[in-house]
């Protein structure tokens, strides 16, 4: 049977979101940060709000947002996209705004800016991408590496002199402003299409008004962990994983009981 | 008995050859070519396409966004 | 005598180490070195240049927009840098991967095939030195002894071990070594 | 409606900001101009024109929200003093890198460091030379009374959509502080309808998508951005320079002040002409652009310049350059939140300028 | 001991300070810098020296960590690139009041905003005019190699206690980037016991408590300070100006220029006179002090002076302050992080000086 | 009997710490500031560590503390108490090293700071004067003032647009670094006492080695408030108390469970 | 004319609000005014003043050195102003906590035993007022009813019941100021 | 049996006059003098001398450290 027979718009059943447009995503190969991008532009386009969203970007790896995705999106300095989305949303209340961070981004330099705006329960999406170290300027050590691991500026492994992987959606979650928090993953199938969900959720919120919306993606980066895209997964899953469980870790403004 | 069959488009010149989408492919079906893009990338194609079920694993974990996913039933 | 040399290909093809050996050979031969990478994050998956210079004298500007040798290593790199030779240098490039060959006719071109060979040698870490040995060939600014004492300089002391491989390389390199016929 | 009020020049500035149809105001709290913050709070400047008024968590914040809420094409504000403008300095190059306009005041306190909380004149060299990185401006006016601490309002808000670049109302303790009687202005409704092109509001179907960034990873790219922004000040240096002069006409000795000194220097000129020296004011306005041109005009018909500042010499350099050493310019200052008397001014420009 | 290398100019500024007996480095990554905290770790310099290295949460951490252990009478560093570096203003200025000294390396990117990472000389004026807030100067030293990048921290560490003040090497991405061959200098061990009097070490018995501030509520008090800081800006001005002039005893053109600039004029130099036009060189190696001096004497003897930096002008205005008038003096530079080639700049000298 | 008989050195019990000097604070009349002053200066001087002390001040109503106390004491700028805490402590190990902050300075400006000095476990004394208010500045509303508070910049009450009162010790105990953390008050004689036990307890954690300890008084702001010094620390037992309820809340690097 | 007064006593007295209410009566009277009160940290239980400038033409320094009139109301204050007053000036005092009494005699010194006279008349609020009345007694440089239209300005709606009040206290002011007697 | 006997000592000059001694003595030994001192405060009193247990909770709670406590056993 001739592949062209499948291969038709009738039988289609994934195809790149037209949020985003044809150039090359920067990322290096496998990295997590481009799933991300992906699920943006999906839920954006399913919600049918391009014409509503106003994103804004960060300095990482994923600062030239603005260059894939066919959205409207302010720049921000790096740590400073919390401060920027609420501004934005401040005084154009019926828009949807996200900010999409890393964890150097969001979790080192823009502390303060983040867990200022989760805690007044700013009517946004946060985006939180968290790999575990500076992915854009070359691989150095992040307030969520975690300890022992190799960076460049952990040579011989994070220890404790140097501070401990910080969770920051576990310390966004006891802020009274924070609505939604939630853990994901990008890395198998299975977790980006849970992810998707968590992101749609998370969007969903700000049209009702709930105040803020936090959602963490545990990624790889693989250049920054100097493996292979395939065993930097792997990793993820053997240490990442376990330090950053996954899961929803506040819904409806409620911490989510772990015992369960 | 309804067979589904399923393809995939790869949209060469993108593809970074990470082989996440083969790594993630239920089926096998995908594999890495041996020449390069002129970007020096191995790219995915499909190595065994008979075995393609169309279930958009590789397209959801590509992170370029490379991948287009195709799925028709077939009455045998 | 001053020579100013670009390298460039992509990343991981030891473009910048190859440029480093150079400068340290250099330095060992007790002229004034410069050696300038191209830097960021547009290195990440993109291609990676470097450029080195090699002089009797106090050296000037690190940046340059013309030099005297290029030293090339994939396409991307051809279209952005053969206008850079001046008239009359050197370029030289592997044609692994080469889909539009060099053009001027101003300029001396060579060929070395060292992706082909370093894979046929199983040495393809030592693919860089080959490309440095066809280049030493074609200008012998520095004397071998004083490449493989940059080599010992210039890489860990864990990693000396494999100097004897990189010397045949760059013996290799300058056996291959050939001029391109248009 | 216009009306007559004894107010503060940061209470005068608040409801400038207001009746100017400002849309949004973030700041966080500093002495000696807290009562702008407060003014809004206190007035419910978000009841009578829907404005946003946030307390942010920060000056880095602060600026921060303006830079995302002015990304919006709106009218956006924030105030702080010596320190806090310090903590914005990356957000202004930002701001000026990413061409938004909005409106920061700078209530000048003595310095450097926590210094005190008295007028000061010491971060000219901040507000017009940059004190961000990069090559950008500040479009800078000083006002010298309460009623100009209301007039430059809209003013600044003007000149800043004008150029697209933020706007800095440089004032210092004194002014901030002192109660003087304004004219408030007729309020401007506040716009409901952003027309700004660059504007994010969201893409809409059909126009292209609009990126309010400061970054090209292209030097060629960057370059070209920042001979824009260079040709952009070029032309404000043209067209919008403001100065007062007073009694310049005659003199030979000119001071050259701005701000609260200003006013202390108009008295050294009443004071000087008492005692026979023909003495002018030229007065700055804008800071940047500065009057260059009528300074170098002057500098061919007097015998000396006389800046007068709350600093060691700051704006001094801008008159020398000015004047391109065809005469004698010197400065005189008090620091740390001193203010000069008349008499000093005028016993300085004898002992500095006349009697040498 | 001594050693011959070849190293980046990041990378030779670490060495350099471990070997100059460095007690604390405080910073956080920002291209074209990380090389700098990365060497640290990578050489465990910790176990070397006992030299404490921290990577701190931010760039105004990094800062105040500075004025802390600086506090201590330590000799402390930080680095950053541009943005980074308009973060610590606030910090800076504390320091300059605080007279705490330290060394702050700037390796300047394009700008504004997020800008590139490229080289560029657009942080000037932030550097040499105070991009803080308040009347202070920092010291500014100007490498132009990757030598000086290491010759400079012992000479930076040393001006900063002389004059309790914060040092700042401005150097730029190409230098911070570029290997060259540096002759390292024998190691200096570090100070186990702390002789400054004004170092916090816990009160000891029968010794005065010892207060690091640069709060003074009193504004005489904090005049009399500035006053103090002032005469010490003046003493750096009369000893311990640096500079390099090559080729300027028969110049005609000088060119002025520091860091990598100087290195492009240098050879603009050869290009010129090989034109036949003498050309000159005057390097300032301090931007504060500047040699205001040197330049003055040779504004005596020459025909023009042209001012090169990658920024669209700024260390001309402190060129042409010096020159006051006497003969012509203009600017030329490129931008966003493109380097001018020598030719470009012999143009320059001819289209704007001796052509006009 | 004859008071004089009484009043005689040898019978004495209480007398201001020798570590303070007599200087008049500048804190208004009945300000909690003074009796924590007098409380790290009893602490020190019971200790006799005076000689080994480093005190690091900040930008608030106790930004004099230099003035009052016969301390080595660095002046931090507004917010970067932790920070320069952090550098001192780093290159002198072996001082015991306090910071003295504000609400306002510690939970505003100084988030990151702090969080990120807690995070990484320096091992100093951190306190926390947390009166719900800018002191200083003239009584603007600080991040932990209350719901419905009417402060300079909140006339009509604190509302929920204006962001949430944030406990800023339950969000630091939730940090690996931090080893205790403790509540306390100061305006009745028994929190006095035990209020010292606690900064005591903060002060021989250094002695150990034990990471950060971090030491949290509610006290009243009686100007910002506008009440009397009576009225306030009523005031202050009635609606700051059950919103920031004494005690400890991390003991040993352990979080105390609150159901005991 | 131009009238250059410093209002100086303990936080609380009422000394900023005396000042905007001369400062508003000039507005009323159509002068230049300005008022610039001490201001931050300092004024925490310590002194508080103000300096108020009424004035027919443009206002220049609102900082003055020296006055025409100095309106003080504890010993502090007295301290550091007495020696402000310009020669021939006027110092007008309230006694109550004086214990060092003003001793300069090239000035006019008056004195008005306010807080006396305002707790007899249980009219402990209308303190500064009885002040001012003083004050106006001794230079009437604006109209008491145009003190009062400043008053209705300054005071917000719903204090205006208390204007008649203050107008007695105004009054008893005028009655009551006598000159001062070494 | 014994008395204890407590007697404190306030340094007027320095006393703010907040009355939070008094408000936590709790055998009501201090009062407020109507005099002022010259920063204009009310000061505290020993109003009822022989009340003071010293128990040292006045000076304790005194922001300003402004009382000195004394006890003394006393045979009775
Ligand atoms: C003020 C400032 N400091 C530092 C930098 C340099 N910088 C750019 S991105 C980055 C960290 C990126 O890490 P992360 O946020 O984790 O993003 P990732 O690249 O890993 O996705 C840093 C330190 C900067 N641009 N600006
Ligand atoms: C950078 C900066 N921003 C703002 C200020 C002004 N400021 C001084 S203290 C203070 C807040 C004080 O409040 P808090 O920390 O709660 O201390 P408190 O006085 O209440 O004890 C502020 C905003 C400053 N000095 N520096
Ligand atoms: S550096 Fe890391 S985070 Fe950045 S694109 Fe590469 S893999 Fe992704
Ligand atoms: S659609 Fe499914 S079966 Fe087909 S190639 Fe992709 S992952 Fe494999
Ligand atoms: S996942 Fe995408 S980018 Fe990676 S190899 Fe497959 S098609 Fe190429
Ligand atoms: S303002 Fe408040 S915190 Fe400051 S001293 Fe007064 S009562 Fe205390
Ligand atoms: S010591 Fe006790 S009993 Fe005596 S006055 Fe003080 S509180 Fe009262
Ligand atoms: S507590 Fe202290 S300051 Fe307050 S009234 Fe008593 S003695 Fe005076
Ligand atoms: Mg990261
Ligand atoms: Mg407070």
């Amino acid at each position: 049977m001739d592949i062209n027979e499948i291969i038709k718009e009738e039988n289609l059943v994934y195809r790149k979101s037209a949020v985003l447009n044809d150039k090359v995503f920067n990322f290096c190969p496998g990295c997590g940060h481009g799933v991300v991008q992906k699920l943006i532009a999906e839920v954006v386009e399913e919600m049918n709000i391009e014409s509503e969203v106003i994103g804004v970007g960060s300095v990482g790896c994923s600062v030239l947002v603005y260059e894939f995705m066919e959205l409207d999106v302010v720049s921000a300095a790096h740590g400073r996209a919390a401060a920027v989305a609420t501004g934005i949303k401040r005084v154009m209340p019926d828009k949807y705004v996200f900010s999409l961070q890393g964890d150097g981004d969001l979790a080192a330099i823009g502390t303060s800016e983040s867990i200022h705006a989760c805690n007044r329960g700013e009517n946004i999406t946060m985006i939180f991408i968290n790999n575990g170290i500076y992915g854009m300027t070359g691989g150095q050590m992040a307030p969520t590496s975690l300890h022992g691991m190799k960076t460049a500026t952990s040579p011989y492994g994070r220890n404790e002199a140097m501070g401990h992987p910080i969770r920051m959606s576990d310390v966004v979650a006891q802020l009274e402003g924070t609505y939604y928090v939630t853990r994901q993953a990008v890395h198998t199938p299975a977790m980006v299409r849970k992810a998707k969900k968590a992101l749609r959720q998370a969007f969903e919120n700000q049209k009702l008004n709930k105040g803020l919306s936090f959602v963490e993606f545990v990624t790889n980066c693989n250049s920054g962990w100097k493996l292979s895209p395939i065993k930097a997964n792997q990793w993820l899953d053997q240490h990442m994983l376990p330090f950053y469980p996954l899961g929803d870790i506040k819904t409806e403004g409620v911490i989510v009981t772990k015992d369960k | 008995m309804a067979k589904i069959r399923g393809a995939i488009v790869v949209d060469t010149e993108r593809c970074k050859g990470c082989e996440l989408c083969m790594y993630n492919c239920p089926t096998q079906t995908i594999g890495m070519e041996h020449k390069v893009n002129s970007k020096g990338y191995h790219y995915a194609y499909m190595e065994n396409p008979e075995a393609c079920i169309g279930c958009t694993n590789c397209a959801v974990v590509c992170p370029d966004g490379v991948i287009t996913v195709y799925k028709k039933k077939f009455e045998q | 005598m001053t020579e100013e040399i670009i390298i460039a290909g992509f990343g991981g093809q030891g473009v910048l180490s190859m440029g480093k050996i150079l400068a340290y050979s250099g330095i060992m031969q007790d002229m004034e070195v410069c050696w300038m990478p191209s830097y960021g994050p547009e290195m990440r998956g993109g291609t990676a240049n470097v450029t080195v210079i090699l002089s009797d004298e106090r050296i000037s500007s690190p940046i340059l927009n013309e030099f005297d040798t290029a030293i090339i290593l994939n396409q991307q790199s051809l279209d952005k840098f053969e206008h850079s030779v001046k008239p009359g240098g050197l370029l030289l490039f592997d044609n692994n991967g080469i889909t539009r060959m060099p053009q001027r006719n101003d300029i001396q071109i060579y060929c070395v095939e060292a992706a082909a060979e370093a894979s046929q040698l199983s040495m393809e870490k030592a693919f860089n030195m080959i490309v440095l040995g066809a280049y030493l060939k074609l200008k012998p600014i520095v004397e071998l002894d004083n490449v493989i004492k940059g080599l010992e300089k210039s890489l860990p002391e864990r990693h000396h071990h494999t100097i004897g491989t990189n010397r045949d390389a760059i013996v290799r390199g300058m056996e291959i070594v050939q001029q391109y016929q248009f | 409606m216009a009306e007559l009020r004894l107010m503060k020049g940061n209470e005068a500035i608040a409801e400038a900001a207001i009746r100017a149809g400002a849309d949004g105001y973030f700041g966080y709290p500093i002495t000696p101009q807290s009562e702008v913050l407060e003014y809004f709070m206190a007035e419910n400047a978000t009841e009578r024109t829907g404005m946003v008024v946030l307390q942010a968590e920060s000056e880095v914040a602060s600026i921060y929200m303006v830079y995302g809420a002015a990304s919006t094409g709106k009218k956006i504000m924030t105030s702080s003093s010596s320190p806090g403008i310090s903590l914005m300095q990356e957000g202004l190059s930002y701001l000026a890198g990413a061409e938004l306009p909005c409106l920061v005041l700078n209530v000048v306190r003595g310095g450097p460091g926590l210094g005190d909380i008295q007028p000061s004149q010491g971060d000219y060299f901040q507000s017009v030379k940059g004190g961000g990185h990069g090559d950008y401006k500040l479009i800078v006016l000083a006002p010298s009374s309460v009623q100009e601490m209301s007039d430059f309002v809209p003013l600044a808000f003007d000149l800043a959509f004008k150029y697209r670049n933020p706007a800095l109302i440089l004032a210092d303790g004194a002014i901030g502080q002192m109660m003087e009687k304004v004219d408030l202005f007729e309020p401007i409704p506040r716009k409901t309808e952003i027309t700004e092109p660059w504007a994010v509001k969201g893409k809409q179907p059909g126009e292209p998508k609009r990126t309010i960034t400061s970054l090209d990873l292209d030097p060629y790219g960057m370059e070209k951005h920042n001979e824009h922004l260079q040709a952009k000040y070029r032309a404000m240096e043209e067209n919008d320079v403001r100065y007062e002069a007073i009694q310049c006409d005659d003199a030979e000795y000119i001071f050259v002040a701005y701000g609260v000194s200003a006013r202390i220097c108009q008295k050294a000129v009443q004071l000087a002409r008492e005692k026979g020296i023909k003495a002018g004011l030229l007065r700055p306005i804008t800071l940047f652009p500065f009057p260059k041109k009528q300074l170098a005009e002057l500098a061919d018909r007097v015998k000396g310049f006389l800046a007068v500042e709350l600093s060691a010499g700051q704006m001094v350099e801008d008159v020398r350059l000015a004047v391109n050493g065809k005469v004698k310019v010197e400065h005189f200052g008090r620091m740390g939140g001193i203010v000069h008397s008349p008499f000093e001014v005028v016993a300085a420009l004898e002992s500095k300028i006349i009697n040498v």
